[in-house]
């Protein structure tokens, strides 16, 4: 009953979008609303778009183009492309999200249990989100590559899993360490009284109660390992992905501007189905989560 | 033309058994994605011209956004790169490697500055003061050496990175845009001009081509790992023989352009998911490929003179941050026509005639180039 | 074990917390037995160290200086026998788990089968009057009734020592006679004793053997009243003299040492 | 379990000397694998090379600096400006939180490089614009959706007393509504602070003005000075940090009385 | 004002809330009158509707029938021209806010000038003996002090009536005796009329004049028991047979309409 009361809302939402994208093309002056232009070029600042086909597509164009042949010839329809491309590139950003969480887990367990550990790697870590992808992508392909002349197979697809998990692992490092601190000193008192280890405090009272902190988590890590993918596919040009499509669709989008927008809605759709997904996990966990409705 | 060079080279061609097991399998890494631009060597691998020269598994990889081909061959994860000039001269400065360019693909520079016909902009000259668009990356350096040939500062211009449209140009968020002869020049006319409803149309532009300039450089050339060449006659003989299946590849390109583009259009969609602008935009590119190769001289054939114009203006040119490209000469092992030279006297030998000229066909844009 | 080994022996136990702001003696020089089946009040205003003396001997914390003894048995030994059992002033139970689960919680970390395990928890749940609620998870119930899960839980082990944080504290007034008239009882059907820390002097009284009066800076034991009520604790003792004159001779124990000025209250 | 018990026993100087440590233990590591092993692949300088470029062209690196971080901040600051006006309006009229749910979600994983080269075409690719917007649309979604939680953490004792004491709208959304919703602000500008940050260099890499610590780190790494683009990195971690560090300062100043 | 208008008045008040499972009758027929400075309790178990009808008197909520007046105006009117004070359970102090600016904001929302403001905050602080700590933010207060300050800001607008929803329920017993005498005493000094709820017997007889027994299911008044002690609360009070007869008196009310289930306490 909410549930389809706010997916009504949800599709008003868009259908306002769409209404405010077209509305504004209708009235907007084709080459934006302009101030301080000197008659150079670029100078000025705009402060409402352009509106001509080249900057904002009618949002028909942009559906019906779906339709048509993703780059003519016997090319197949872009929409069946996109969709074949956001497969691909979903299973990477899977495995990258498991490598993500892994990691972020173990960071988390470690962090906890030792107050050094804590001290020596969270800001580190936080550090560490300040590195642009796009510095270290080649520099994963390239370590990658050596590995697989090695000896050890080291595919493409690998290397972009592991550049995604750099994006995913973050948050769930966080996350992770602040869920397992999150039980109550009340908790912690009643299984020390129990005489319970580490072991036994972490499974039955740790890691339930880190589920709230937890999923939240997961589903920032989710979006972050599709983003992730994407521009690590970009940046080492791995074939088959939502990423390359990405890239060679702004090819043409002066003649073709309706194009590019079908891998865009490709990985919007991609990066909800991936932190959709976690809120699937999130309902198997419910009971977990009694606690949240509380706080 | 034929070949001048009547010396062997130490290594001989495939056919002959030496003291080594030849390679059959090779990697030739790419500057960009699959495209017409890259013709011959995709024919090569459709025509079974690499088979023929005894490789059994050849791949050509394509490259994305951040892979720089002379980067991968500098690693060892391939063989061969397909790389220009001056981007390959300021590597190898900068990291001290060496690498050979055994062939100069394309004779000529297809770079070109395309600014609006009313613009004001005739030449090189009037740059000054302006906002150039260019993609970076070390495809300035044309721009820079141009301008420095003309004496004028490259901090007088403002650089805009155009991203892989030529929306830039077409908004007039830059006075004058990169763009090559055979792709981006093409993307201009198959917009649609809404003045006219037509396709924009050549003479809505002023085209400055570098090739006409101080700041021409040679763009797409084969290189190979220097230290490798002289030390594993395998991979010499290799070289070799990879040079006569491209030069076969295209030589077909050469005279059958639309079999060639459409054999790369099919390769890009099926074999590699690229998707590429469509047909028509290859066959241009084809077109222009074609005459950027085949200006008269042999095929691959490195020109001194044309090397020593690609060495000054990179030596002359400094970028917006005031840095150089290079600041001394190359060294002498940046190139060598021996290995071209041995790949065209064989395929001679095999009756394979490498002279002819590139009879230039009508291409018609279409919109989107689809 | 002999009958004269006393179920708590604490001999001049001191507590110090070291504080960025300088050293908090929480206790000092605390002298206190604790008969098996005894049942025991700590009384005294707030941060009179009514809560640090409970986690001594809980063996929560280790004393700065002095000795205790559980069952004749250092602390924690104790702890590790699970000697005791403890509940606090929130029912601290599990959210994600029934009440049947919480109440079977040490049982299932000690190890005990599945079988036994359901076979005690539903005596417990019978205990507290909460059998038909042993699947509901703690967010259906009251307050006193997840109070009554916690008791139940604390005497999963059949302690011979009963630990008590003001179990009731939270509750509305109504319900916490209710269970201390259920608390009297299960004391006595178990035979376990009881330290019982409270704010409520009627509570107190109404509940103990005898009631220890603290006051605070530094924490330490300034009387011990000896309740005298009958062993029966019913409804009618609440309206009964003996136990206005216990209620009133605490009182007066409690407000001949309290010291602290209005204004830190 | 012995976790606090260990923490409490730690030297307080151990909080400063355990970051450096790690820090340097992860330079020894980086030094051994680059100059000692001479294992890594030529993208991958030593630190020391890395070190010495960041000296030597500091003055080049801190104009690009300044570019970017001005983009990030303006960035950020319209940004987060506009999310707090929509989480107004969302925590108000319950249908519009309820239609902006699905685009702020889109928004939130669209990638940077799809939307750039489209912001620069609705907006000039010439001008900051573009690399503002992208930082801006970074910067929005944790703004939004943590003021948006903050407008709604009002007590319902606080809501009672200011009804009590018959205050207007307007003035319990001042002196009850902002002040609960500040620290939750705060948190969302610490979150975004380091986004606006990589999304402005990140947007710079896909075209506009050839500026910026984006452009500089693409352009050297492709042509060889793999050093000299790493100290650019260093750059933008610098930025980063920089960014992090002042807003973390807000939160704590923020959260310093918020309610437990 | 006629010596007659009561202070508050409410006839046939019921309040019915809808929801989700159906419609719960929190209060039927409520028939009450509390005369100008006259202190009255509410006492009864949870859930019989104690807070719902102080919300109703506050106009926080509207009665879904018959009539409300305070002092012979609409509860709304009265609100509006603040004719009460009111105090919660919890504190509800704006944790950013120093204990001056928190007891002068009803006063800053009425606009009152600063000067006039930081006089009438003086003297508030002075009467909860606060004064050295107005300028102290929440967090550094223990309990008892936070709700003195509640109380001083419930007193800013010198209020006819003031309307108390538990409000020494958080604290402990030693607190809270102490601030129900300073309760006694502030009521006396400003001749406000109380409504007072509150679970607390002892509390309820120490303090009132009249207490008002509830039951719950449907909530309605049971029963209202005239305390008749003197004026005069003071300690010694606490320990008078008259207290404890009052005691027992409102605890037969109670007991006698408690229906309530062990199960669902
Ligand atoms: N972990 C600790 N660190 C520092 N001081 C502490 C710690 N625990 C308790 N104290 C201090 O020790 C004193 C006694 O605290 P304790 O909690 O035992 O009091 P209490 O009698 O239980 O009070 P309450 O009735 O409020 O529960 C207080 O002054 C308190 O501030
Ligand atoms: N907003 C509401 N919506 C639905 N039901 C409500 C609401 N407020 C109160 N009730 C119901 O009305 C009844 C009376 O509630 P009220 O809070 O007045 O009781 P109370 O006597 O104050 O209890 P307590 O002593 O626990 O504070 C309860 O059954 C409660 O569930
Ligand atoms: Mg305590
Ligand atoms: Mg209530």
């Amino acid at each position: 009953m909410r549930g389809a009361k706010g997916l009504g809302w949800g599709i008003l939402g868009v259908l306002s979008l769409i209404l405010l994208w077209e509305g504004y093309k209708l009235v907007g002056p084709a080459e934006g609303v302009v101030v301080g232009d000197d008659g150079s070029a670029g100078s000025g600042t705009i402060l409402l778009p352009r509106t001509h086909e080249r900057a904002m597509p009618h949002v028909w164009d942009m559906a019906a183009r779906l339709f048509e042949s993703t780059s003519g010839g016997d090319s197949p329809p872009l929409i069946v492309s996109v969709a074949n491309a956001a497969l691909l590139t979903l299973g990477i950003a899977a495995l990258g999200l498991v490598i993500g969480v892994t990691v972020g887990m173990a960071l988390g367990l470690v962090m906890q249990r030792w107050r050094l550990a804590e001290w020596g790697l969270l800001p580190w870590i936080i550090v560490s989100q300040t590195v642009p992808l796009i510095a270290f992508a080649p520099v994963i392909n390239s370590i990658g590559n050596q590995i697989d002349r090695g000896g050890t197979p080291w595919p493409q697809w690998l290397s972009v899993a592991v550049i995604a998990s750099y994006l995913a692992f973050f948050p769930v490092a966080v996350g992770a360490l602040r869920g397992l601190e999150s039980p109550d000193r009340i908790h912690l008192d009643l299984m020390k009284s129990y005489a319970a280890g580490y072991r036994t405090t972490l499974l039955k009272l740790r890691l339930p109660a880190s589920v709230p902190h937890l999923l939240p988590a997961l589903r920032l890590g989710a979006a972050n390992a599709v983003l992730g993918v994407v521009v690590a596919e970009v940046s080492i040009g791995m074939r088959g992905g939502l990423g390359r499509m990405l890239i060679q669709l702004a090819g043409q989008a002066s003649g073709d501007p309706a194009a590019p927008w079908g891998p865009i809605f490709g990985s919007v759709v991609l990066g909800l189905i991936a932190a959709g997904s976690i809120a699937v996990l999130g309902v198997g966990l419910k009971k977990y989560r009694r606690g949240e409705a509380s706080a | 033309s034929s070949s001048e060079s009547e010396e062997e080279p130490t290594t001989s061609a495939s056919g002959t058994t030496e003291d080594f097991e030849p390679l059959t399998s090779v990697s030739l890494q790419l500057q960009w994605l699959p495209q017409a631009q890259f013709a011959g060597y995709y024919v090569a691998l459709d025509q079974g011209y690499f088979e023929e020269e005894g490789f059994t598994d050849v791949e050509i990889i394509p490259s994305g956004g951040d892979i720089v081909p002379q980067d991968a061959l500098v690693a060892g994860d391939v063989d061969f790169a397909v790389a220009w000039v001056p981007k390959v001269l300021g590597t190898l400065e900068a990291t001290g490697v060496e690498l050979t360019d055994i062939a100069q693909v394309f004779h000529s520079s297809g770079t070109l500055q395309v600014a609006w016909a009313d613009s004001g902009i005739e030449s090189v000259a009037d740059f000054e003061g302006k906002r150039i668009g260019s993609w970076g990356f070390g495809n300035e350096w044309e721009i820079f050496a141009a301008m420095a040939a003309e004496g004028l500062d490259s901090t007088t211009v403002e650089i805009t990175t155009q991203d892989f449209s030529m929306n830039a140009l077409l908004d007039g968020d830059v006075d004058a845009a990169q763009a090559m002869t055979y792709n981006e020049w093409a993307q201009v006319l198959e917009v649609v001009n809404p003045e006219t409803g037509e396709l924009y149309q050549p003479e809505d532009f002023t085209v400055i081509s570098y090739e006409d300039t101080e700041g021409a450089m040679l763009q797409d050339a084969i290189w190979a790992d220097t230290a490798r060449l002289e030390s594993d006659p395998a991979y010499a003989d290799a070289a070799v023989r990879f040079l006569k299946a491209i030069t076969k590849g295209w030589l077909y390109a050469r005279d059958n352009p639309e079999d060639a583009a459409a054999i790369v259009y099919d390769y890009a969609v099926n074999a590699e998911l690229a998707y590429p602008v469509g047909p028509t935009h290859q066959l241009w590119m084809m077109n222009e490929t074609n005459k950027l190769i085949w200006t008269g001289d042999d095929f691959g054939v490195i020109d001194s003179a044309a090397w020593d114009k690609t060495v000054a203006g990179a030596l002359s040119a400094t970028n917006q941050d005031g840095l150089n490209l290079i600041t001394t000469e190359p060294a002498d092992s940046a190139y060598s026509n021996e290995y071209i030279e041995a790949a065209l006297a064989a395929l001679e030998e095999e009756g394979v005639d490498v002279s002819g000229d590139y009879t230039e066909i009508d291409v018609t844009l279409t919109e989107g180039g689809q | 074990m002999t009958v004269t080994t006393p179920a708590v022996r604490a001999d001049a136990v001191g507590k110090v917390f070291p504080t960025k702001t300088g050293e908090v003696t929480a206790l000092t020089d605390v002298q206190l037995d604790v008969a098996p089946g005894e049942f025991v009040s700590l009384i005294g205003p707030s941060g009179c160290g009514k809560s640090t003396l409970l986690r001594l001997i809980a063996d929560l914390d280790a004393p700065t200086s002095g000795t205790l003894e559980i069952f004749g048995k250092p602390a924690a030994k104790a702890r590790h026998d699970q000697d005791y059992g403890i509940a606090f002033q929130q029912a601290g139970l599990l959210p994600w788990r029934t009440v049947g689960e919480n109440i079977g919680l040490p049982l299932e970390i000690h190890g005990k089968d599945k079988r036994q395990r359901a076979d005690r928890v539903a005596e417990l749940a019978e205990l507290v009057g909460l059998t038909d609620f042993v699947d509901s998870h703690p967010d259906q119930l009251s307050g006193g009734m997840q109070q009554r899960v916690a008791i139940a839980r604390s005497l999963a082990e059949q302690p011979r020592l009963l630990l008590m944080d003001e179990p009731f504290g939270a509750l509305d007034e109504m319900t916490r006679e209710y269970l201390q008239s259920e608390l009297t009882r299960i004391a006595a059907e178990t035979h376990a004793a009881v330290v019982f820390v409270t704010h409520s002097i009627p509570e107190a009284v109404f509940l103990s053997d005898r009631v220890v009066v603290m006051s605070p800076r530094p924490g330490r034991i300034t009387e011990i009243v000896d309740v005298g009520l009958p062993d029966e604790r019913d409804e009618q003792l609440r309206e009964a003299p003996e136990y206005y004159d216990g209620v009133t001779a605490v009182r007066e124990a409690l407000h001949g040492t309290t010291t602290a000025r209005p204004n830190e209250r | 379990m012995s976790a606090p018990a260990v923490a409490r026993t730690l030297p307080s100087w151990a909080r400063w000397v355990a970051p450096i440590g790690t820090g340097v233990i992860g330079l020894a590591l980086w030094v051994l694998y680059v100059d000692v092993l001479q294992a890594a692949p030529l993208m991958l300088p030593s630190p020391i090379a890395i070190g010495e470029e960041l000296v030597l062209r500091w003055d080049i690196i801190w104009e690009d600096m300044l570019i970017t971080a001005s983009n990030a901040l303006i960035g950020l600051a319209a940004g987060s400006l506009i999310a707090v006006m929509f989480a107004a309006i969302a925590a108000t009229f319950r249908p519009v939180d309820g239609m902006l749910a699905p685009i702020v979600a889109a928004l939130a994983v669209i990638p940077i490089v799809a939307i750039t080269p489209i912001l620069n075409t609705m907006f000039g690719a010439s001008s900051q614009f573009g690399r503002q917007a992208v930082a801006g649309l970074t910067a929005f979604i944790p703004v939004f959706v943590n003021v948006l939680r903050g407008l709604h953490q009002t007590t319902p004792v606080h809501r009672d007393l200011f009804r009590s004491i018959g205050a207007t709208g307007e003035q319990t959304f001042r002196k009850l509504t902002f002040p609960t919703a500040l620290p939750y602000l705060t948190t969302g500008l610490r979150i975004a602070s380091s986004l606006a940050v990589i999304s402005a260099l990140v947007a710079e890499y896909c075209g506009g003005p050839a500026d910026g610590i984006g452009t500089a780190i693409a352009s050297y790494a492709k042509s060889g000075h793999a050093a000299l683009a790493w100290a650019y990195v260093v750059g933008g971690i610098l930025i980063g940090l920089a960014f992090f560090l002042v807003t973390a300062a807000l939160e704590w100043w923020a959260t310093r009385r918020a309610p437990a």
